[in-house]
């Protein structure tokens, strides 16, 4: 029994706020075994992280409370450890993988030495560390890994970001490692990569994993057993495969219900004239070429996603075109005006029209203000769009249709789970009813069934009110759900563009193809075929 | 962890009908506006404690020359330099007596009006158009940018004393003016700060999300950028306080200030400032006056700081359930 | 950078000569100096003397084209008091108040630093209300109530230190300890509440989660992103120290600048006002562009 | 070495100038130490006029005063004393390319130096100058190379040289070999500088220093601490041009509402001694008839009552101006004399202001807006009233608040007359202002304090407020 590498009994965290206590955890129990893989699945806001961060001893107490619980690693329970043996622990013997990279970067160092310093932190010498950071960040992939070192947080696109998480992470190769929605913001060819070199770490040095995750494709892929919860509390445990084939609790059954690419593909209708007309775009970030001469148009209440490399450029084509960097050149014409030249007062008239979700919800959301607040904001500035008297109402209802609560306006956003937070930047950018959102990854940290909830209200509110999205996304089987059209980005350039169906079932461009390729399948089943066919592969 | 409910009561119903308002339902309800405001006063007793020094204070300020003036400004020779802590010349001498034998207690009470004119005109003038420019010269181009960052140097290196003796020479030392100099010598740190803040928080996520929301430059910076920088100006402002009390001390030192019968603690203190050696008392409690309502102002900034940030204000909240 | 540097150094050489205009016209509208320079009683004659001596007579307008005239060949004019070249004597006081405010504000700055940063992450504990509380009343108590104090403790009481002057290493003491308090207490403060809301960032989690020891997550990770406001304050204090430290000098007989340019105002003695002017803003313009660049190395994201 | 002192003095000097000595910190360091006068003023006892390096003179004309040089003496810089000295010296004073304060002195009098020969000189005067003798104990005597410029080297014939100045710090005086007179005991003088009574007053607690001429009184609390009259006199110089100063009723009202004696031993030093003129009683003619009036409150609210009556606007409000700093205690001391004029029923406002400003208020033109008070201190420790009457009280004067032609025509004559009858013709100025005129409200002679550490033997006079010489301190 106490030889399970980490095991967590009865472990209960809540939180005093202004509007009382709140249990994010309620007696959970799992285990984790030696070079196992356990998943943690469950719905967002549910306690997933919090319970992580338990363990990590990095829950700020007060205001959190560990009430009741142990968290045994090697049979000890570190909740009676000290802080210091807790200190030594962390990094060299548990590393933890962070949902929000962005704000989990230190913005004032460059990259290279954070990862280093996971190593020189545990005795390990400078030059040692710094080649062990330099080889980790080729592995998890970092284009010009070696001069990337000295670029810092804010200069990378935010799946490089979690790549250099990643990368902290596994320097001292821990034995333990929690990874608290690690793929997120990687596009499947890369996650594939990403999941493989855990995979390898995993045989070589017996590291246990903790994946929470609320991609199904990759509990199939990644996971020997999964654990699923919902509100605070652990509903149902079992390998991949029994849950999804027998899953018992009401909960369980609903989330693998909401997988998502099942539907009906969408056809694009030829007709309403394009809305935003985007003409060789380039930006240049002091010599490194970010966006290479991209075009595209958009029409009204249309979707088009767009699916590409990490660092390709995706962000940075809805900072431009939002003008929040100026482009090094190109138009982009909205409903006939070039957006680009427009001066600040010129295009803070136009804002209304188009809105985003950004890529970091966390560092999106003011800290100083209240989801009420935060919501709505977009009515102050835009006074005509609602009276102030409706406003109470109307958040409650933008609430509601993202699936949070009436109560949640009155709290902060360093109070949410990163889903919630993605949450309330959707509710913010409805609120302003406009013509164009752009979706940055914007339903990535979102459990499959929320994700669901969402995605129909978005899909509700362009049939209803002809809203068009541009959906920056690398989850395939919702862009295939939900896209009319679809761009394929690599280096900074469209590799391909057409409808859902051309894409999805001619691909012609090979990154497309690959990118397909890749994709994970939420049935376990399929997955270890597909997998069993790709270690053949490799094999020859 | 004596008031929280049991972990083992496990799942309620309704948290199984409702999964998610479970979790954030709030357990107790918490009171609002002046109510909560004044919880978290209470529960930081150092606050609580200056919030009530800074009330009597204005108090004086507002009440003193109406009852005192005549008592603060009759000499009494005989009462000179009388000490502290000695009732039978009753009890306005209980601070003992200045060089004049008028009771100090009454002198002090009397010179808060002044004082708290002088300091609170200056520190509120150099914070506002400080902080104001502060924030132009973050916010709008690199040319007006430059413009007021340079004038800011030139206010930096024009010496106060200097621009106390032609203002006071050519407008005549009153007090209206002596807050002009002061603030006007307080600008560039308030300037410097704020726009300093200011280039690192324009560049936050949020920020460019109010952008994107249409938000006016006005809002940006009032209602995003103002509310990180806040904290660090208000403890600024609250140390500023004694330094504009002091400066304005050293200014009547120099003959150039506020001049006797007029009353301030300032001068209170640079009169008695002969007198350290043999009758402290004379400027002690002057100054000990201006100490505590610097402290008073700054504990009651630093209370405002974490009652002002969401992130921390739960250290006020939770209050007396477990502090550290 | 160098071209950064360059610009900067233009503008703020514009913004010397604003300030020489300024100065120039300004103080000559407080007085006649001659009234102060001469004795009550000295006839109208002496003192139309005087003023025909020095150039007072000429228009206001004149003695500015002349002043310009000699400030391009680097003569700053004579003394009206003292009948030396009016940049020895404010030279001679700079380089005592440069070391003075140099070695104060070295202290100043890595004592406040490491007692504000060690503060904020016991915030509320008894350490932090401690050093709080002593700081504040050393910022707000009048300093030169602490300079007596100190000379009537350490030297007279015990004599362990001289009351006053220059010479040794001894002297120096009591002034720099005299100087400390005050801007010691400020920057504690700002330093303090800058960590508070610095040591909240989820970034602090990571090093924690690294198993970075508590000093380095302070002073490495934490400090470094709540410097911004704290350079600025110190930039600040620094300022006022090299505009002259007047109480210290007074009090401990120290030679630096800041008695000579209140004797200076207060004669009215205009070329060594605008030296001591010049010389310190030089210092002062010096400073503010070192804080500038120390801005951008700070935070890589102002860089641009 | 061993005999050096160290004297702590309350502002470093801007110059060390032999023709600047009249300014009190120029002339404690160089007069009698580094430069010599040609006669001097005994303050220890009651001599007069002594002869220094002149050995004798005389009147030779109406208009001509004689004076015979010491021989064998020398400069600092080797060069020998000659009639030739005395003339430059006497030029260069006068020079209109700098600003010799000691030239003040002989406003308005025609003066012509002429060689006899090496060692005697003659002075020239028109109109003529019965004090000419006197008036040269203030002119020190330079080397006849001496450029028309102001020196940072004074070269003297005292038995002191200049032979360090660390600007700001310090100030250093040796003793010379080849001084002609008796060596002082004293080899070397060390000045410094501390603008802080207190720390003066500490420094030589700590044997830091030896001797503080001026300390606080509120310091002078131990047996080191010696008063000496400094020969200050504090008076309010009123402004007869104005209603209601015009009126004598009102002036007498204003003196008799004042009670100095209070003031003795409380806000001011004990010691201190209730003045009936302008000059310290030393001075020639000073009129030992003239009586303080007594304080009497009802007096001065009847005399009000009265002038009042009679139509004078005694409610108008009358500005009181003082000076911070002024002297020790200064604020005070016109916070309380506003407070005892107030209560008789004077409309005063107190204003205290810095030296420029006074000096505004001072100096003529005044302020022809409202009647004025002006707070102010007069010194003239030199022993004749006509460095003082002219200025102070004569029509013309710069400062005189009356204009009185029986005054003008006293002072004309007194200035001119020598021996008793000049002394009559100043006492009789002095009662006239006092009880007739009542010119001003005279207030106080002041005591200042000087601290001396137990090394040295030194007591302070009259004189010490402007100079200081090395030869009368002893060592213990
Ligand atoms: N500081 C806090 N104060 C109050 N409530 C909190 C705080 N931190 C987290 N919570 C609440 O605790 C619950 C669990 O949060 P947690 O971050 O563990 O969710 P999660 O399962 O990781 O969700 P997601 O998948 O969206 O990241 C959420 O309902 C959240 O609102
Ligand atoms: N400020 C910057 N300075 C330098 N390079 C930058 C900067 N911002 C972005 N880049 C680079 O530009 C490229 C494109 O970034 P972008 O954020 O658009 O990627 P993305 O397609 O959104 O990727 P992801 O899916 O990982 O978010 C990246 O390679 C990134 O390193
Ligand atoms: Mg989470
Ligand atoms: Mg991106």
């Amino acid at each position: 029994m106490t030889d399970h590498l980490l095991e967590v009994r009865d472990l209960s965290v809540q939180f005093h706020t202004a509007q009382g206590i709140v249990r994010a955890v309620n007696g959970i129990s799992w285990h984790l075994d030696r070079g196992e893989t356990l998943a943690i699945l469950g719905e967002s806001g549910s306690g997933k992280s919090v319970s992580a961060s338990a363990i990590m001893n990095l829950i700020d107490m007060p205001p959190g409370e560990i009430t009741s619980g142990e968290i045994l690693f090697e049979g000890r329970d570190l909740l009676k450890a000290s802080d210091e043996e807790r200190r030594r622990l962390n990094g060299k013997r548990i590393s933890m993988i962070f949902q929000d990279p962005l704000g989990h970067l230190n913005p004032v160092y460059p990259v290279g030495w954070q990862i280093a310093e996971t190593a020189m932190a545990h005795g390990r010498g400078k030059a040692e560390a710094y080649d062990r950071a330099l080889a980790l960040m080729e592995r998890v992939g970092i284009p010009d890994a070696r001069a990337s070192m000295g670029k810092y947080p804010h200069q990378f696109s935010g799946g490089q970001r979690q790549r250099l998480m990643i990368a902290m992470a596994l320097a001292l190769k821990p034995d333990i490692l929690i990874a608290d929605e690690p793929t997120t913001a990687l596009d499947v060819t890369v996650q594939a990569e990403v999941l493989s070199l855990l995979e390898e770490l995993q045989e070589e040095t017996g590291m246990g994993l903790l994946l929470i995750t609320h991609d199904l494709g990759v509990v199939a892929e990644a996971a020997d057993r999964a654990v699923v919860m919902e509100g605070g509390l652990v509903v149902e445990t079992g390998t991949p495969r029994e849950l999804y084939h027998n899953a018992t609790h009401p909960y369980t059954r609903k989330l693998l219900a909401a997988a998502p690419g099942k539907g009906a593909m969408r056809e694009p209708e030829d007709g309403p004239e394009a809305i935003l007309e985007v003409r060789d775009l380039k930006k240049d970030y002091g010599g490194f070429e970010a966006l290479k001469g991209v075009s595209f148009d958009m029409h009204a209440g249309e979707t088009l996603a767009v699916v590409g490399e990490s660092g390709s450029g995706k962000s940075t084509i809805a900072r431009l075109v939002l003008r929040l960097e100026e482009a090094s050149s190109g138009t982009a014409r909205w409903k006939g005006e070039d957006l680009l030249t427009k001066s600040p007062r010129q295009m803070g008239k136009l804002r209304r029209q188009l809105q985003m979700v950004f890529q970091d919800p966390t560092q999106s959301l003011n800290p100083h203000m209240s989801v009420f607040q935060i919501i709505s904001e977009a009515w102050v500035i835009h006074p005509d769009i609602l009276p102030k008297a409706r406003w109470p109402e109307r958040v409650a209802e933008l609430l509601d249709q993202v699936g949070l609560s009436p109560e949640h306006a009155k709290r902060y956003p360093h109070q949410f789970s990163g889903g919630q937070r993605q949450r309330i930047a959707i509710a913010r950018a409805l609120a302003l009813e406009p013509d164009l959102i752009i979706c940055d990854e914007a339903v990535s940290a979102l459990d499959v069934s929320i994700q669901a909830q969402v995605i129909d209200l978005l899909g509700k509110l362009r049939d209803e009110l002809g809203i068009a999205f541009l959906f920056i996304a690398h989850d395939l089987p919702v862009v295939r759900d939900f896209a009319d059209r679809v761009l394929v980005m690599q280096r900074g350039e469209i590799v391909e563009q057409g409808s859902v169906r051309q894409i999805f079932e001619q691909p012609c461009a090979p990154y497309t193809q690959r990118l397909l390729a890749a994709g994970l399948d939420s049935d376990p089943d399929v997955q270890a075929d597909r997998r069993a066919a790709r270690l053949a592969l490799a094999g020859n | 962890m004596s008031n929280s409910t049991t972990h083992s009561t496990g799942p309620t119903d309704q948290q199984a009908v409702t999964p998610e308002a479970a979790v954030a339902a709030p357990v107790t309800g918490g009171p609002s506006g002046l109510r909560r405001i004044l919880r978290m006063l209470v529960a930081d007793k150092l606050a609580l404690l200056s919030a009530l020094f800074l009330v009597i204070v204005i108090l004086c300020a507002i009440l003193g020359p109406l009852f005192l003036a005549e008592m603060a400004s009759d000499t009494n020779l005989r009462a000179r330099n009388a000490p502290p802590f000695e009732l039978e010349r009753g009890f306005a001498y209980i601070l003992g007596g200045d060089a004049l034998g008028r009771p100090l207690l009454a002198r002090i009470v009397m010179a808060a009006r002044n004082t708290m004119l002088i300091a609170a005109g200056a520190v509120a003038g150099s914070m506002l158009i400080g902080s104001t420019l502060g924030l132009i010269a973050g916010y709008a181009g690199r040319w007006t940018g430059e413009v007021i960052m340079r004038l800011a140097d030139v206010i930096m290196s024009f010496p106060s004393l200097l621009l106390a003796v032609i203002v006071l020479y050519m407008l005549a030392p009153s007090i209206g003016n002596l807050v002009l100099v002061l603030a006007i010598t307080r600008i560039p740190i308030y300037l410097r700060t704020t726009r300093a803040e200011v280039l690192e928080v324009r560049k936050r996520m949020f920020v460019q999300a109010a952008t994107v929301m249409g938000a006016s430059r006005r809002r940006i910076i009032f209602r995003h950028i103002l509310p990180v920088i806040l904290p660090t100006l208000l403890t600024i402002a609250t140390l500023d306080f004694a330094f504009v009390m002091l400066a304005e001390s050293a200014l009547s030192f120099l003959g150039i200030g506020i001049q006797a019968p007029e009353i301030t603690w300032g001068l209170m203190v640079s009169q008695g400032r002969a007198y350290l050696t043999n009758a402290w008392w004379l400027a002690f409690w002057p100054g000990l006056a201006i100490i505590l309502t610097t402290m008073s102002l700054n504990l009651l900034s630093s209370w405002m700081r974490v009652a002002l940030n969401p992130t921390q204000r739960w250290r006020l909240e939770i209050g007396g359930k477990k502090n550290d | 950078m160098n071209g950064m540097l360059g610009k900067r150094a233009i503008s703020s050489l514009v913004s010397l000569l604003a300030l020489i205009v300024l100065v120039f016209f300004l103080s000559r509208l407080t007085g006649d100096p001659a009234a102060l320079y001469l004795p009550v009683d000295a006839s109208e004659a002496m003192r139309e003397n005087f003023r025909e001596i020095h150039g007072l007579n000429d228009p206001v307008i004149v003695q500015f084209g002349r002043y310009l005239g000699d400030l391009v060949q680097l003569d700053f004019g004579e003394s009206l008091r003292k009948a030396r070249p009016a940049i020895d004597v404010v030279l001679e006081a700079f380089v005592w108040t440069l070391w003075l405010a140099l070695i104060t504000m070295t202290l100043v700055t890595v004592a406040a630093i490491i007692v504000g940063s060690v503060a904020a992450f016991h915030v509320g504990r008894p350490f932090d209300r401690f050093a709080s509380v002593l700081s504040l009343i050393g910022a707000s108590a009048p300093d030169f109530w602490i300079a007596i104090i100190g000379i009537v403790v350490f030297s007279v009481s015990f004599g362990w230190l001289p009351t006053s002057g220059t010479g040794t290493i001894w002297h120096w003491i009591l002034p720099i300890s005299v100087l400390f308090v005050r801007p010691f207490g400020l920057i504690l403060q700002v330093v303090r509440g800058s960590m508070i809301t610095a040591l909240g960032s989820p970034y602090v989690k990571t090093a924690r989660a690294k198993g970075v020891k508590n000093r380095p997550v302070i002073f490495v990770h934490t400090l470094r992103n709540a410097m911004l406001p704290v350079i600025t304050v110190i930039g600040d204090q620094a300022a006022a120290l090299l505009n002259g430290a007047v109480v210290v000098e007074t009090i401990f007989g120290f030679p630096g600048v800041g008695k000579l340019m209140i004797d200076s105002i207060l004669q009215r003695d205009f070329n060594v006002i605008l030296a001591a002017i010049m010389v310190t803003a030089v210092a002062i313009f010096i400073m503010n562009i070192l804080i500038d660049i120390a801005y951008a190395l700070l935070d890589p994201r102002i860089r641009t | 070495q061993d005999a050096g002192v160290t004297i702590v003095l309350g502002e470093e000097p801007d110059l060390v100038e032999p023709c600047m000595a009249t300014r009190s910190n120029i002339g404690r360091i160089v007069l009698g130490n580094i430069s010599e006068t040609l006669t001097e003023l005994d303050v220890r006892g009651d001599e007069g006029l002594k002869p220094r390096l002149a050995e004798s003179w005389e009147m030779v004309g109406d208009d001509t005063w004689r004076f015979h040089l010491r021989e064998g003496v020398t400069f600092s810089d080797g060069s020998a004393f000659d009639a030739e000295d005395v003339k430059h010296s006497f030029e260069r004073a006068q020079s209109d390319q700098i600003t010799c304060e000691i030239s003040r002195y002989y406003e308005g009098i025609e003066i012509t130096p002429e060689v006899v020969d090496e060692h005697t000189i003659d002075f020239t005067t028109d109109p003529a100058q019965p004090i000419l003798p006197l008036l040269m104990t203030l002119l020190t005597i330079v080397p006849s190379e001496t450029p028309i410029e102001f020196t940072r080297e004074p070269v003297g014939t005292g038995p002191y040289v200049l032979s360090d100045w660390a600007p700001g710090q310090s100030i250093t005086l040796e003793r010379r070999d080849d001084y002609w007179g008796e060596a002082p005991e004293v080899a070397s003088a060390n000045y410094v500088f501390r603008a802080d009574p207190s720390v003066r007053a500490a420094m030589i607690a700590t044997g830091e220093a030896d001797i503080a001429p001026s300390i606080s009184a509120i310091d002078a609390t131990t047996e080191m601490d010696m008063s000496y009259p400094n020969s200050e006199t504090t008076y309010l110089r009123i402004d007869q041009s104005m209603a209601p100063l015009d009126d004598v009723r009102v002036r007498e009202a204003l003196n008799i509402a004042i009670d100095r004696e209070a003031f003795v031993g409380t806000i001011l030093a004990e010691g201190t001694e209730l003045a009936t003129a302008l000059n310290v009683p030393t001075t020639l003619g000073w009129n030992p008839d003239t009586k303080a009036r007594p304080y009497d409150p009802e007096r001065a609210a009847a005399l009000l009552e009265e002038a009042k009556a009679d139509g004078v606007p005694v409610d108008t409000e009358i500005l009181l101006v003082g000076r911070t700093g002024n002297f020790p205690g200064a604020t005070e001391t016109f916070e309380a004399i506003q407070s005892m004029l107030s209560d008789v029923g004077f409309n005063i406002r107190l204003q205290m202001v810095e030296v420029a400003e006074h000096e505004q208020y001072y100096s003529k033109p005044y302020v022809d807006t409202q009647p004025v008070l002006v707070g102010a201190q007069h010194d003239n420790s030199r022993g004749d009233p006509v460095f003082s009457m002219y200025f102070k009280y004569h029509s013309d004067g710069r400062q005189s608040g009356i204009s009185d032609a029986h005054a003008d025509e006293l002072i004309e004559k007194a200035t001119a007359a020598t021996g008793e009858e000049r002394e009559a013709l100043w006492s009789e100025l002095f009662g006239y202002l006092h009880d007739e005129v009542i010119a001003d409200v005279l207030l106080f002679h002041m005591v200042g304090h000087a601290r001396v550490g137990d090394s040295v033997d030194f007591t302070p006079t009259i004189a010490t407020n402007s100079q200081l010489q090395l030869a009368e301190i002893g060592l213990n």
